[in-house]
Order: structure tokens, then C-alpha cells, then sequence
């Protein structure tokens, strides 16, 4: 045990050579305690310092008063994946300190309030204990707002034991209050008191140092349902149907942001779009449907059981080829599960959607940059095959901070698929046909309603029809019909988001991954690269599943499927896409609630290989 | 199969015949309620001049949701899922501005599992005509109850039903629906009155129509009978529509009478006919229908008229350009506009 | 082209020698015109002459006045599948009498009526025009009911023709009309009438002949939507939530019907059960779990919509561990699809009911007998492994007329599995987890609401929940939870019936079959067998798989896997569980919302064995 | 963190403290609305000596829904799905007819997706306690508007509420519900109260409480606050609860008071306060309600009583034995009865 006030100038484990921009912090506290600006000030001023970061909150289901966990990872190499066990622990919360202490890496430091009471009890960790109560008294805030302050105390100590720049924390402090004096300073005169207040009284006796360096240079951080709203901005979303639930509320939440800013006429002051908030997932999918059988690029967001309460309408939109897009932001578990913990089990679900031979593209974005990108193209392949589009995030990507490339803009002009105007029909004299393959891609010409031509109603529905949308029960029409859709879903094979790969000459192993596990898979093969163990990898973007997976797969001797859940889904669907190959494909899943570690990656194949 | 509703020759001032409001030849039972009343949308729509092209239909699922393939042709149909059409007339309508929304729907679509969706649809004042053709009774499954049986009402498998009815204009003036009325499919003037106004209202026009199943529920006994309609209906109101065109020449004494100016200019003369009611008062509204019920009467009109509730459009101050219309330039931002808040993300 | 009234004697193509016991009849009238006595009447006829017969409806989703079909099969060889063309048609139906005669077996009979106004159009047909309407007269009967009696007219003609025994069909109505006279006589008197007239007027000119013969001895004749009604009476059922949609309706129904007969308490003449309609089937699920969470025997019936919409409760249930029995009555198609046709489409959907890693039991009647047991032993199975059991039964099954050997009455007492009452908990001195998995079977011994014991509350829920059924967030409550469900998984797979094999010495291929298909593949196999083709055939009962179904794949060197659905639906989950002989599974089918016939499966082996 | 409702020493006729009807500490805000209510709960079913193993406890998913864990840790509970939980609890009740049923759900799980349930629930009469914890907002998704928030109501991120709200007691008496209360958090003795009339009630029971949302829905505009509930509660009704067990002692005026009957033998001593209502009377109490919302009053008692509607155990004719403890030889008919039955089907 090692705390410093009773003893100057330990030697914990590990110490002696400094350990520079390569560390993770796990900040404990109590939800609603107002940690999150504290945590979001030193994120920022390790991004902005140059070193690449990355931020994420493991918090409960609950609005305050249960433990909460906040962790910030540095890393030279650029590695964000959260970590197994942290090196550095701020405990400010009385429930989980011992717990928290203990999870520690062997040689963490450990900086505690000592209003908790807290007895350190290892050998192997830096203790730092620190006054809160009185160092918080700097800011001049009272009641409710002292609260506040108090966590910028930590912020003061550690950035003083770690070397993070006071002007950086006062521009980040500037940064997420917009630049208010009045906000900023209390603040920022609380971390400068904790800072100085550290330096006169705390020894330095651990290893962790940030220096600053230029790994994030015109990058920027942000989560991915802000990043997926945009997306969907960018791509002329014009009717949102939505229904709150956790993860993806804040998604919506971010169009809420978002459109009256960006997408309010500049003539007529007047919004080019509309947010319902629906009465319940059924409605919010329904309003969807209506809206882009309309004529609306139509969206909506939710988690899984909004998922399942959508089954019945996804049938029904896939089944009358009606535009729509839907995020599922993905949390743990079936029924309610654990709404604020992560897991990607939703894939067999969504992709399957609906019952009676359903089944629906899916979009599978792995990091910010393509939430964004996928939140615009997801309407043009939503037109472009004239079918409900799902697209695949989860709450780590999704609520998570993250370092990213600036978003580029989209590439090519709105794909609004096969419309056919007024104009069309005149010249057509009318002839036309709603379910008429006449490019063999399976997608039929639509029109919308309210064109003005006597021919160009038609009736949609969810029950059996030919090619010109009338009722039929000939089973000859349902199976000209089924085959027509299933050559559609062949179209949207095509158009999806081809895999992104790398093969690794000589790689007898290969990985297939996909959404928030990349980081982990991408600093799992540098730690097996390490061990002389060359990997290939292969980043499923879409289902259904490209062509190419195949020949991937072919080329390795075992490739291994990362995923987060039970039932190694994603396994299960390129099985059944590669059944010769099947026994070449191996799970890796892991589902535990938290983001996937490189650790456990590299310990998993380790194993399997032995 | 009925073909519903004979053409007449005239022409309207679209310069269309009835003919042209036509839709496919129905296949529910011959005398169906639900005929007739596609036949007075028809006449309806004909008589306003009504452009096709502009109006939307939609549907749950049911004899009743059958419905909309038998009236307007040339219009779009959205036939949805059981229960659901109010979500679905919800996007659509939102989604072109200009679309006319006509919405039919039965008892149980709309009573049994659809009430949610209703009641939130009218709480949002979606602007759309929505009928219920009602016949106490599951058609299309054969002959369930649904939630507007009455008390004691006796079908042929399921028995006898012992769970009071839910009202659905009730049940529409709870969740503060601007435009409630009830009607029989046998009263086909009142019918047509009714929807031509309702077209023209600006928000949720609900319209509870009894409408007959004649082969699951048409026992004398049924309050949802042809007999028992023909026998106990009475004309609270006098619903006279017309339409912004016309001039109002009709003459009433203003104490029998009110009159509601829509927001398109056309008026409503609501006539008092032996009982007072006065339509523009809610809570006389409710107490109309409350004291109907304890005294098992059938009435019919115009039972509340509210047109100074927003609808959704305004309340979501929607662009005049139908959103579904925007082009490309309206809905995608620009590139200045990413890179400076890329530029703010940094 | 072959009238008999023109042309005596004709001697249409296959004549010559009689053909007895040996056809398929399909009468062809308009929806709600009263048909369905007169088909009845023949088809119980048929069956009390010893013959073995199947009666199949073919109806539109209408109620009256659309085309409307009726097949009976009659063979000697006990063959009941459906068959693609029929030898004789019965026309009543002015809208389809031109494309009905087109569909007939070169060689077959069509009577028709001759108020339909059809001029015969084929040379290898013979035709008998009838005078319907003055035949009908004979009855006496007036206005609606003429239109009854008209259908019996053409029974009469029929069994002049084929040799059916007036006295069976006297007797058959008898039976119809629970011996009323009233009802009885009229409809004989029509059948006689017409019978009389045939046998004066009509020249018998075609080969079909019936026989009596004793295939049928002791044998019932039911619909599987009874069968399973009674199966879930006779397992006990106490709770029934449901909502009407077809082609589940008549198992509710038929519930309705035998409940108050078999299910009154003797002596106080109540109820033992209680049967709730919903408002919808997100309800009827709820409720059903709510009665089976507090000790009933619970259950619902459903057609795939339905089943959409019970995806959340589900997933529920899954997880809360709550027993339930789901009947799903298949139907065809996405979205509403063609109610009153079939399909076995919901495979996966059930199957993997919910979101977020839940996967269920389902049972897989294949005959009424099958749909008898399973509605027992669903019961227990559900109660035994604490979870929500779905049976897959569809339209064919559940609504068209089988033959069976009488069921049989259940063979074990029920199980009402782990279930720890107010002596059990004293004598544990209240000390029990819900889900603590004493036995290694993943299941937890469980208390029901009410029981007297200061120890015996835990609350259900569907959040995440440790072995005391306490709220937890802990990744380890998770990952351990998850394990025990799929132990309990494996415990449901060794308790689900197994698979009936056939296996054939020297067969280089086999079928894999379930459900209503049943019948198409035995009539397939035999035809094969004809042809020199031997063929094993394992029909599956139950999901999770078997584990005899590798031994059995591997045992052959191409499996045949017979479904009625667009998407291969069985056939992905055989290669799933069998990854490493996935390549040995092939797809065998077919969806055009008909029941399966031989033919369609003999020809499609023959061209994929070529 | 707060524990709801400390123990106070003293036993009940079945010798319990009261902290036996305690539940597990709460993880509720701080001065939530709620878990006073939960305090409630326990007083009232330690007053009215309720065995906690009797009682089934209800909910949805929401903050509110919560509860059901921070009240009578010895009953069995089912926290369900969202808007869900009248499916579950009917069921269940069913199930075991001696169950005391209680549900607790907030205003966005019953007013917004659960509505259809709620009325259904209702239509059925489905005996149990139906509370209401209303906040009008989501606080578990952190503050969306739920269907009962005000038109006009303000929050951090959603903005300005333009629709008009759902009342529950308004929709609760459309339904027919038999037993229809308002109160306030924070008026604990009018909340104790009509718990206990509530759980005597022989049927669905509603009781809608404004529940103040600490952290989301509290400022002083808000009708749903703390201060503009005790600035503007009104107690329209007095109801004194008398159990079975007890004698009437209190001596009131005919005229100003009522007493009714529960089936158990409890009595309802309902006093006007003031106003003029009769709580027995159906269209009075939509009258009430219509009235109390033109004005913006916040009227608070039991609104309405009707102690005759048969409940759904009474409609099933449930056996005396509750179905879940029926033996085999109840639930699976003789071999012979099979054996019949196969005979008449050859
Ligand atoms: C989710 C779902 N459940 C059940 C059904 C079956 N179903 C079709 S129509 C109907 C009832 C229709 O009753 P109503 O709305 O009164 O219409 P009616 O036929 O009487 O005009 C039902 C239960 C369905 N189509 N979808
Ligand atoms: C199907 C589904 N959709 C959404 C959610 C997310 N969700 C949880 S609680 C809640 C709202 C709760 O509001 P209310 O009932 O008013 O309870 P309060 O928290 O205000 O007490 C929502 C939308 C969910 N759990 N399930
Ligand atoms: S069953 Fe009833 S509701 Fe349906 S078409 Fe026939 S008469 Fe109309
Ligand atoms: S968020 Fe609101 S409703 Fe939820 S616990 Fe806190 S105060 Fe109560
Ligand atoms: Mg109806
Ligand atoms: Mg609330």
C-alpha cells in the first residue's frame, strides 16, 4: 500500500521509467452528480493536446444516486477500444471505491475524496487522497452547483500529477460552455486551485506523464448519434417518426438539434422537415411508412424493443416496397435487457424483421465517420430498392466520444430512385405498372401520391398483389412476386456498403468484425502482430453480405467472427451465406455488457489457436 | 358484388361525372353497410368538386378497411395494417401538404386494437376524415366482438357480450377532437352531409357510422341493425354544408340555428331539430352523448364543432412546398455549412 | 370435346378401364354461397364407405362472392396430400368454370351447372351439364336456403356417377345436422332427386368409380385447429388470451366450443378455465403471461401477424422465464400476405422470437393426432422448462378435414415442473434463489404469487437479474445468466419430441420434412420408390434440433429438406446446427400458398438428381 | 438514495410493523413525487392490515414503474414491458383470484404508448389498483413530453408542448371505470386514503396522482410541479375510508355527504368540500372534470364511484379455487370423456 501523504516517494510496481500518453482512467462517481463536464474537460484537453483519446460512460439505468463510470483512454498508438482494467482510478463515489481500487492495474494510481472514508488497501497502486470538500470551496459555488465543482477538483489533481495543460482545460472549459465567463471561471478556478493545491501537496510517485503531440491534428470527437443525425440531415431527411428510448433517444434528440440550424429556409424562416414524436415504436414506424410512400426520406430511431414492437409495419414495408430508414441503436439483451449497457444482438432480428420470408438490408457502420456517412446514403439505397433500410449502431458507438476524420461530404447528388412524375406518365399515356420489373433489378417504377394524372393511383397494400398492385390470390402471382423481391435483395446486395479488407500476406488467420468492435480487433491484431502471429481482417459494412466474403474466408484457414452476443449471430448469417465454407468459421463473441477489449480478442484467439 | 353507387350523367365543376369517383366493384355481402357508405363518399367527393388525384386513402384491415378499393379509383390507397392506419395517415399527410386524407376504418380497427393509435392521431389533430363504419362486430374475421358491441348484444358463435361498449365519439371529444359526428349508413342525405363537411374541416373529422353487418349482425335486437337504426335514428342536428362556392341561401331562424365558417370559407348551418343542442359546446357534446346512452337513444348529426384547434400542419409549421416535394437543394445543406461545423467539432 | 347429352358414349382419353377409389374432385362455387354442407356431406360419405379421403378448402380472405374451391381426394392407397390437377370438377361458379375446366386432369369429368351459361372447351374432358336450379326445387326450400340446397344437387349427380352410397349420405347429413329431420330431409330429398335424375339422363362416360372398402375403420376425421383445441383442454389449459385472425380463429373457437362442455366443474357447475378475448395480440401474450407467471397453464393461438406483434412480450418471457404455449396457425406470406393461404414462414421468426439473443422451443405437429399431443405436452414442456413454447401448426393443418387414428389420451400425469410451495419454503427456512440452477438443468425453482410465506416474493423482471432475482448491472450476473438460459436451452432440446426417422437401407438420398408436409413426402417417396428411387425420411417434430439429425444427414449423401416457404427457412437452421455438413443440405421449397403436393416434389428431386 | 416511509413501532391486526411492508431502498431522484407515493402504499396496506403475500404489484417501464420494488418487498412483483403492464396484471388476477392487485405506471406508460391497455383494461373491469404516478414527462428517457403534459409546458431539451393533454380520469370514466380518483404527492393523508377505498374496490380502481418530477418537470409553471400543486390542490371531496372491521363513528350532514358501500362491507364516507359534486353520479364527474380543466382548477378526491359493475371475475364466473391451484384431476377431463368424444368423430 502506498498512500502518499504517509509515505514520500513510494516505488509502486512498475514505476521508474515514465509511462507517456498510454494509460487509461476510470473515473467513479454517482450518476447525476454532474461528472460529465469534469470528464469532457480532460478529454478534450488530451485531444487537444494531440494525443489521441477516446471517452467512454458506463452508466446505469437509473437518473441518480447508483454508481457511474467514466473512462478515458490515452494512447500514443491511437488505440481507443476501452481497456479491461485501468491505470489510473478518481474514486468519488463511497459505493464502489474498494471494489474500484481493486480492479486497478497493478502499479495504478489511485486518486480518492477523502471525504469517502476510504482505507487504501494495496501494494501495488499509488494512492493519492484528496481534500474535495475544502477544494472545492475555491469556485465560490454553492448548493446544488458545488456539486459541479467538486468534480473539477479531480480534474485540478489530476492534471497536475499527469502534466494536461491549464490552458488547454481553460480552452475546453471555454469549449463546452460556449464560451461563458460565468460558467467557465468558477470552474476553471476550482481546477487551478486543486492544480496548485496538488503541486504543494501530493508526490509525484507514479509513471503516468502526458506530453503533448500532433496524432490529432484537424481531427474531430464526437458520438455517434450525433454523428448519425447529421448524417441523415446531409441526407435531406425530411420526416422523423420517433418514440424515446435509451440508447438512441439522443440521436433523435440530435435532429432535435440539429435541423432547425441547418435545414430552416433561409427565405421563409420555415423548417423543411418534421419531428414527431410518436405515441409508441408502432406509431413511430407507421408515421415512417406513411411519410416515405409519400415522398418524404422517412426515419426513425430506436433500440431493441422498439425493434420487436416494429416487426409487424417492417413486414409490411417490406412486403408493399416502401422507403423507409431505421436506426437501431443497440443495447443488451432480450426484453428490456440492461438499456444502458452495449451489445450488437439485434443482427439476426432486424435482418429477418417481420414474419413470413422477410428480410431487410442492414447497414453496419464501425465508427462515427461512417454513422455519418451511412445516415445519408441509407436513403438513397432506401429509395434506390424502395424497402425499409435498418441501420445497425449500438451504444458504444452510438453515446460514446470519439476521435474521428472531419465527415466528408456526400459524393453524389440524392438517389431518389424510380419515380415516375406527371410528365412521365403523359408521355407513358398512363401505362405503367407499380410492380412491373422492367430493369430486372427487381425494383418497380412508384408514383406519389397526389400526381396529378388519372393513372397514376394505385393501391398499396400489405396483403397479396400483381404487378399492377391489384389483389390477387393466384399462386402464380405470389411466386412471380416473391421471386421479383428476392431479386431485388440481390439489387441491394450490390449497392450495400462493400466490406472493407485487409489481407495480410501469409495470414493463416483471419478476422470478420463488425460496428463498435473494430477498434478492439484493430489493436488485438497489433498485439498478435507483436507475438509474431499475422492476421488478415475483413469489416463487414452490409447485409446482406457481400459476395466477396467468400473468397475472404476461402483464403484463411480459420477466420474468426468478433462480435457482442450470445448467440455469435453474425457467425450464424455468413454460415448460412458460405455453407461450404462454414466449418472455417469460428465464434469469438463475447457478451458481457461492456465494449469489447482488445485483451479479450487477443486472449480469446490465443486460446483457440493453443 | 355491388357496384357502388350508378353514375348520373352530370358532371361537376371539375367537369367530371360521378363516374370518374368510382372504384373497383366491391366484394363484401350484398347490403353491406360499408357499401353504401363508399357510395356517399362518392357522391361526396363528386359534389365538392373534389380533385382525386389530391386525396389519400387509407385503411386497417377489416370488411370495413376493404372499403377504400371501392371508392375513388383514381386516388392513392394506402390499405395498412389492423389498427394502424392513424400512424400511417399521420406520415402521409405531413408528407404532402396538399394531400386530402379520407380514412375508413371499422369498430373493431379502431375500438379494439387501434384506440391508442386513434386517440393519439385525434390528440395531434391530424387533418383527415375518419370513418367508422361501425357494426358492433368483427366482419372479416366472422362475427367476434369488437369493442362497440353493446352489452348483452348475442352472436352467433361467440355468445353473449358482457362488457359495456366503448362510445367512440366519446371517446374522440376526450381526446379533444375538433369535429365528431354520428350517423347511419340507412340515412345516406346525412351521410353525404356529414363527409362533405368533414372534407372541408381543417383537423381530425371523426364520423362514428353505424354501418350494419348483414351477415354477422343484423338481428332485429343489434343497436347496429338496419332495423334498429331505421327505427330509433333521430336527427339531433341538421348538418347543411356548403361548400366556400356557394352562397349561404338557405334561411333559418337564428335561434334554431348556428353557423361555423371552416377555415376554407365554407359554412356549416347546424339546425336544432327538436332537442336542444348546441354543437359548438364540448361539454354539452358529451352530455348529449352520455344522456343518449342511459337512455339507449340513437342520435345522429353533428355532435361538437371546434374550428379553432391548430392541426398538426400548423402546429409543426410545415414549408408551403409539400415536404415530399422539396428538392434536393432545399433538403441537403451545404458543403460550407459541414465544413464549418466539422471546423466547430475540432 | 365430350357433352353427354350430344354425343353418346363418348370415349374420352383413359377410359376403358374403371378407375376406383382413385381421384381427386374439386368443386369450385362462389364464397359464402353454402357449399360447404354439400362438400362435407360427400367427403363423410366417402370416408364411411371405408374409403381413406382428405377434404381441403381452398378460400379467398372475403366473405361472400369471391370463387371459392373444394377438394376432396379419395384414395385407395390412403395417399391425402393435395394433388395439382383433379379428375373431376364440379362447376358452380360462372367467374372460374372456364379456368377450372382448363386445370383438369386430361382424361377427368366436369359437371357442371348449366345456368353458368359455359360451353365445354375440351376434347379429353367429359362433361355433364346440370339443370341446377330446377333440381333444387325438389327440395322445397325457398329463398337463401335454395342457394344450400342447389350444392346438393351436384352431390346427388355425383354419387349417381360415382357409385356413393345414398344411404352414407343420408347418414352424413345426419351426423352434420346432429339428426335434426327438419334440416335432413329437404337435403336429401334434393340429393335423391338429382341422383334419380342422373341415373335417367346423364350417360356415364368417364372411368371413376368409388367402392366400399374398409381403410378407415375406426378412424376420425377432424380439423388440426380442434385437435389442438382439445389437446390444450386435455393438458389442462386454465388461461387462454386471444384475438381473432385467420387461420387461428377456429382454435380459439373450437376452445370456446369444448371448454364449457368438458372443462364444468361437476359439482358446481363452473368453469375450470377462463378464456379472454383481447383487444389485440400484444395483449393476449401479456395476459397469457401474466396467468402463466402465477400458475396457470396459459396459453394463446395466433396467425403471423399476431406474432409480429408478441415479439416484445416474447423476448419477455424468455428472459423473465415465464411458461406459455403460442399456437401459431401459419399463414401465407410478409405483412397481412394471403390470410386463407398457407405457408410455414414463420420458422425463423419464432424461433428466434424477440431481440437481443432469445430463441424459444417450437414444436412441429405434423398430422391432427400430432396437433392432439403436442397440444398436451406443450405444457408441460413450457412448465418444466419455465419458457414460452411455440407450436407451428398452418392453415392446411389447422383448418382442412384429416383423417386419424383416434387420439390418444395423454400418457403421463402433467408436469408442472419446479414449482416451491409454502411447505417447501418453510422446510428451506425461506432460503431460495429464482434462478439459481440447483440441478444443472438451467432451471430455477419458481414460487407463485400468493404464496404464504414472508420469503416466497421475488419480482419478475426484464432487466437484468442475478440467481435472487435482484436488479444487476454486473457483467459477470450477466454472462452467467446468459450461460444458464442456454443450459436450459440444451435441457428443452432433450425434453422436445424427437424426430421420426425412416431410414432405408441402400438410400443414397433423404428428406427432411415437417408439418403439413407430411403427406406430400410419404406419396413422394412412394413414387420414387415406384421409379426404382429409394429415399430415408426424418421428419422433425421440434426446434431446438434434435441431435439424431446429424447421424442422420450424414448418413446419406443428399438431404432433400422439404418446406412451404420463399426463404429455405428449415434448411438455414439444419446448416446452422450442423455447420460441417451444410453442403449435404439442399432446399426443397416451395411457396405458392397451396398444400404440397407429391407431384411438385418428385418432380423437382428428379430434376436435381439428374 | 431515500428509504420510503420509516417504521413507527406500532403493529397492525396481523401483528406486522409497518416496516414489513417496506421494499428494497429506492434509486428514485431525491424528493421525487413517487416515492411518497410508495410511502403511501405501505401506510395504507399496513392500516388496512393487508397480508403483503396476498398482493401482486404491477408496472410498466418508467421511473415510476420502478416503484413496485420500494413497497411491500413480501408481495410478488412484475415490473413488465412498457405501456403493458394491464395485460400482465389481467392475466395474473385471473390467475389466482385471491390476488390483491396493485399497478403502478406513470403517465407516459399508460397516457402515451398504453393507452389502448388502459381502456381496455378498464372496459373489462379488471380488479386491481391502478395508480397513476403523473409527472407529465418521461423521466427515465430524461424528459420528453408524455401525453399529459401541458400545452404550453416547457422542458430543457424538448422545448414547448403544443399539444393539448390527455386527462386519465377523463378517459378512465369514458372506459367506465368504476372508481376514478385524482390526488397529489403531496397531500399524503388524501393519497393514504383513496389507497385504501381503492383496494376495497371490487374492480379497476384508478387513482391518477400528480407526481413531481424533481429533476425534469418542476418548475412553478408546471401544473405536474410541487408548488403549483399545493398552491393549487383542491380537495372537491373528502372521502373518509371506513374498512369492514370498523364502525362508522364519524357524524356528518346527509346533505353534504354520501356513504357507499363496498362490497366487502367497507363503507366510502364521500364529504363536498365546498363545491357541489356528487361522486356517484358519471356525467357530474366528466362534468367536474371538463369544468376543473376550462378553468385550470386541480381538483383533487374521488371523482367517481360505482360500486354495482360486475368485474371480470364475475363475468368469467371464476371457480371459488383460484385456477392456478386447480389439481389435475379439475384441469384434465376423464380418459372416457376422450374416448366419447373420438367415438363421435368417427
Ligand atoms: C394484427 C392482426 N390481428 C388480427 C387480424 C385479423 N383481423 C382482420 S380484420 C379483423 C377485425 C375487423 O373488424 P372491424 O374493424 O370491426 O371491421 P369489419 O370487418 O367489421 O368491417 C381482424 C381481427 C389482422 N389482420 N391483423
Ligand atoms: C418499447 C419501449 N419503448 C421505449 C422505452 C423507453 N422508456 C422507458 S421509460 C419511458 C417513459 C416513461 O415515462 P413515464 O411512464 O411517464 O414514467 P416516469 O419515468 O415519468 O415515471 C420510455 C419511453 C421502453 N422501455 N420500451
Ligand atoms: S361480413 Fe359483414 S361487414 Fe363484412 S362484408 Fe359482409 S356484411 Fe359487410
Ligand atoms: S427523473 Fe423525475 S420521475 Fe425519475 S426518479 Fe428522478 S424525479 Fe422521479
Ligand atoms: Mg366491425
Ligand atoms: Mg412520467
Amino acid at each position: 500500500m502506498s498512500v502518499v501523504e504517509s509515505k514520500a516517494s513510494p516505488a509502486p510496481v512498475g514505476s521508474g521509467q515514465p509511462i507517456v500518453n498510454d494509460f487509461s482512467i476510470t473515473i467513479g462517481t454517482k450518476n447525476g452528480s454532474g461528472s460529465q463536464t469534469a470528464n469532457a474537460t480532460v478529454l478534450r484537453a488530451l485531444f487537444k493536446m494531440g494525443i489521441p483519446v477516446s471517452g467512454k460512460n458506463l452508466f446505469p439505468s437509473n437518473i441518480q444516486g447508483l454508481p457511474t463510470w467514466y473512462t478515458i483512454r490515452a494512447s500514443k498508438d491511437g488505440f481507443v477500444a476501452r481497456r479491461v482494467r485501468a491505470e489510473i482510478l478518481i474514486a468519488m463515489n463511497k459505493a464502489t471505491v474498494i471494489e474500484d481500487a481493486q480492479k486497478l492495474e497493478s502499479g495504478g494510481v489511485c486518486i480518492y475524496s477523502d471525504a469517502l472514508g476510504y482505507t487504501p488497501m494495496r501494494d501495488d497502486v499509488t494512492f493519492y487522497p484528496i481534500p474535495v470538500g475544502k477544494l472545492s470551496s475555491a469556485s465560490g459555488l454553492e448548493g446544488k452547483l458545488k456539486g459541479y465543482a467538486e468534480n473539477m477538483v479531480y480534474v485540478g489533481v489530476l492534471a497536475s500529477l499527469l502534466g494536461i495543460e491549464l490552458d488547454e482545460l481553460k480552452n475546453a472549459l471555454m469549449w463546452q460552455f460556449k464560451g461563458k465567463a460565468k460558467a467557465v471561471e468558477p470552474n476553471y478556478q476550482t481546477i487551478v486551485a486543486a492544480f496548485e493545491w496538488a503541486k504543494e501537496n501530493l508526490v509525484k510517485a507514479d509513471p503516468f506523464r502526458v506530453e503533448r503531440m500532433d496524432k490529432t491534428t484537424g481531427m474531430i470527437m464526437i458520438d455517434g448519434n450525433t454523428a448519425a443525425a447529421l448524417g441523415a440531415i446531409y441526407g435531406g431527411v425530411s420526416f422523423v417518426g420517433w418514440y424515446p428510448i435509451t440508447p438512441a433517444t439522443s440521436l433523435a434528440e440530435a435532429l432535435d438539434f440539429y435541423l432547425p440550424r441547418l435545414r430552416t429556409d433561409p427565405e421563409t424562416k420555415q423548417p423543411t422537415y418534421s419531428v414527431v414524436q410518436a405515441e409508441d415504436e408502432l406509431a413511430a414506424l407507421g408515421m415512417v411508412l406513411g411519410a416515405g410512400w409519400a415522398g418524404c426520406r422517412a426515419m426513425t430511431s430506436t433500440s431493441g424493443p422498439g425493434i420487436s414492437l416494429m416487426s409487424e409495419f417492417a413486414g409490411y414495408g417490406y412486403f408493399a416496397e416502401i422507403p423507409a430508414v431505421i436506426w437501431d441503436v443497440q443495447r443488451m439483451g432480450p426484453s428490456t435487457g440492461l438499456p444502458t449497457r452495449v451489445s450488437q444482438g439485434d443482427v439476426l432480428k432486424t435482418y429477418w424483421l417481420g414474419h413470413g420470408d422477410t428480410k431487410h438490408p442492414v447497414l453496419l457502420p464501425g465508427s462515427v465517420k461512417e454513422c455519418f456517412e451511412f445516415g445519408w446514403r441509407a436513403f438513397d439505397l432506401a429509395e434506390r430498392v424502395q424497402t425499409p433500410v435498418f441501420v445497425l449502431s449500438d451504444l458504444d458507438i452510438g453515446m460514446n466520444q470519439w476521435m474521428s476524420d472531419p465527415f466528408d461530404y456526400p459524393d453524389a447528388p440524392m438517389d431518389r430512385g424510380k419515380v415516375l412524375t406527371q410528365e412521365d406518365l403523359e408521355r407513358l399515356g398512363g401505362k405503367w405498372g407499380r410492380y412491373r420489373d422492367l430493369e430486372g433489378d427487381g425494383v418497380g417504377w412508384r408514383t406519389l401520391p397526389g400526381t396529378d394524372h388519372p393513372l397514376a393511383a394505385y393501391f398499396t397494400r400489405g396483403t397479396g398483389h400483381n404487378e399492377n398492385a391489384q389483389y390477387t390470390e393466384r399462386p402464380d402471382d405470389w411466386e412471380t412476386n416473391m421471386e421479383r423481391l428476392n431479386r431485388k435483395f440481390e439489387t441491394a446486395r450490390a449497392l450495400a456498403p462493400a466490406p472493407i479488407e485487409d489481407r495480410v500476406e501469409g495470414a493463416e488467420i483471419a478476422f470478420i468484425g463488425y460496428g463498435s468492435v473494430d477498434s478492439a480487433i484493430i489493436e488485438a491484431r497489433s498485439r498478435l502482430a507483436a507475438k509474431g502471429i499475422k492476421t488478415s481482417y475483413l469489416r463487414l459494412r452490409a447485409l446482406p453480405l457481400s459476395e466477396s466474403v467468400g473468397d475472404f474466408v476461402r483464403a484463411h484457414d480459420r477466420t474468426y467472427v468478433v462480435e457482442l452476443n450470445t448467440d455469435a449471430q453474425m457467425l450464424q448469417l455468413l454460415r448460412l451465406d458460405t455453407p461450404e465454407l462454414a466449418t472455417r468459421l469460428f465464434a469469438l463473441n463475447h457478451n458481457d455488457g461492456l465494449p469489447l477489449t482488445a485483451r479479450w480478442i487477443t486472449e480469446a484467439v490465443e486460446k483457440m489457436e493453443a | 358484388m355491388t357496384a357502388v353507387s350508378a353514375p348520373k350523367g352530370k358532371t361537376n365543376k371539375l367537369g367530371l361525372e360521378k363516374t370518374a369517383y368510382r372504384g373497383l366493384e366491391s366484394t363484401l355481402c350484398n347490403g353491406c353497410g360499408h357499401d353504401s357508405i363508399s357510395s356517399r363518399i362518392i357522391d361526396a367527393c363528386f359534389e365538392l368538386s373534389i380533385p382525386s388525384e389530391r386525396v389519400a386513402k387509407f385503411s386497417g384491415i377489416g370488411c370495413s378497411s376493404k372499403s377504400p378499393a371501392y371508392f375513388l379509383s383514381r386516388s392513392h390507397g394506402f390499405n395498412s395494417l389492423h389498427g394502424r392506419m392513424p400512424a400511417v395517415a399521420t406520415g402521409a399527410v405531413m408528407a404532402n401538404r396538399t394531400l386530402i386524407g379520407i380514412g375508413v376504418s371499422g369498430d373493431g380497427d379502431t375500438g379494439s386494437i387501434g384506440i391508442g393509435q386513434f386517440k393519439h392521431l385525434i390528440r395531434r389533430n391530424v387533418p383527415m376524415v375518419y370513418i367508422i363504419e361501425n357494426n358492433g362486430v368483427y366482419g372479416l374475421t366472422k362475427g367476434q366482438f369488437s369493442a362497440t358491441a353493446d352489452m348483452g348484444q348475442e352472436l352467433k358463435h361467440a355468445g353473449v357480450n358482457e362488457l359495456p361498449p366503448i362510445d367512440l365519439c366519446l371517446e374522440a371529444l376526450a381526446a379533444n377532437c375538433g369535429f365528431v359526428a354520428r350517423s347511419f349508413a340507412g340515412d345516406p342525405k346525412q351521410v353525404t352531409t356529414l363527409v362533405k363537411a368533414a372534407l372541408s374541416y381543417k383537423g381530425t373529422a371523426v364520423i362514428d357510422i353505424i354501418s350494419p353487418c348483414v351477415t354477422f349482425n343484423d338481428r332485429d335486437e343489434s343497436t347496429k341493425s338496419y332495423s334498429w337504426g331505421k327505427s330509433h335514428a333521430e336527427r339531433i342536428i341538421d348538418a347543411t354544408f356548403i361548400p366556400y362556392y356557394e352562397e349561404i341561401t338557405v334561411d333559418y331562424e337564428p335561434d334554431v340555428a348556428t353557423e361555423v365558417e371552416l377555415h376554407d370559407g365554407s359554412h356549416i348551418v347546424l339546425k336544432k331539430l327538436g332537442r336542444e343542442h348546441d354543437s359548438t359546446n364540448r361539454l354539452a357534446a358529451i352530455q348529449l352523448l352520455e344522456e343518449a346512452k342511459a337512455k339507449q337513444q340513437f342520435i345522429t348529426g353533428l355532435i361538437y364543432i371546434d374550428e379553432h384547434r391548430a392541426d398538426l400542419r400548423d402546429i409543426e409549421r410545415l414549408p408551403e412546398t409539400p415536404l415530399a416535394h422539396l428538392p434536393e437543394s432545399s433538403l441537403r445543406p451545404s458543403k460550407d455549412s459541414l465544413a464549418k461545423l466539422m471546423e466547430a467539432m475540432k
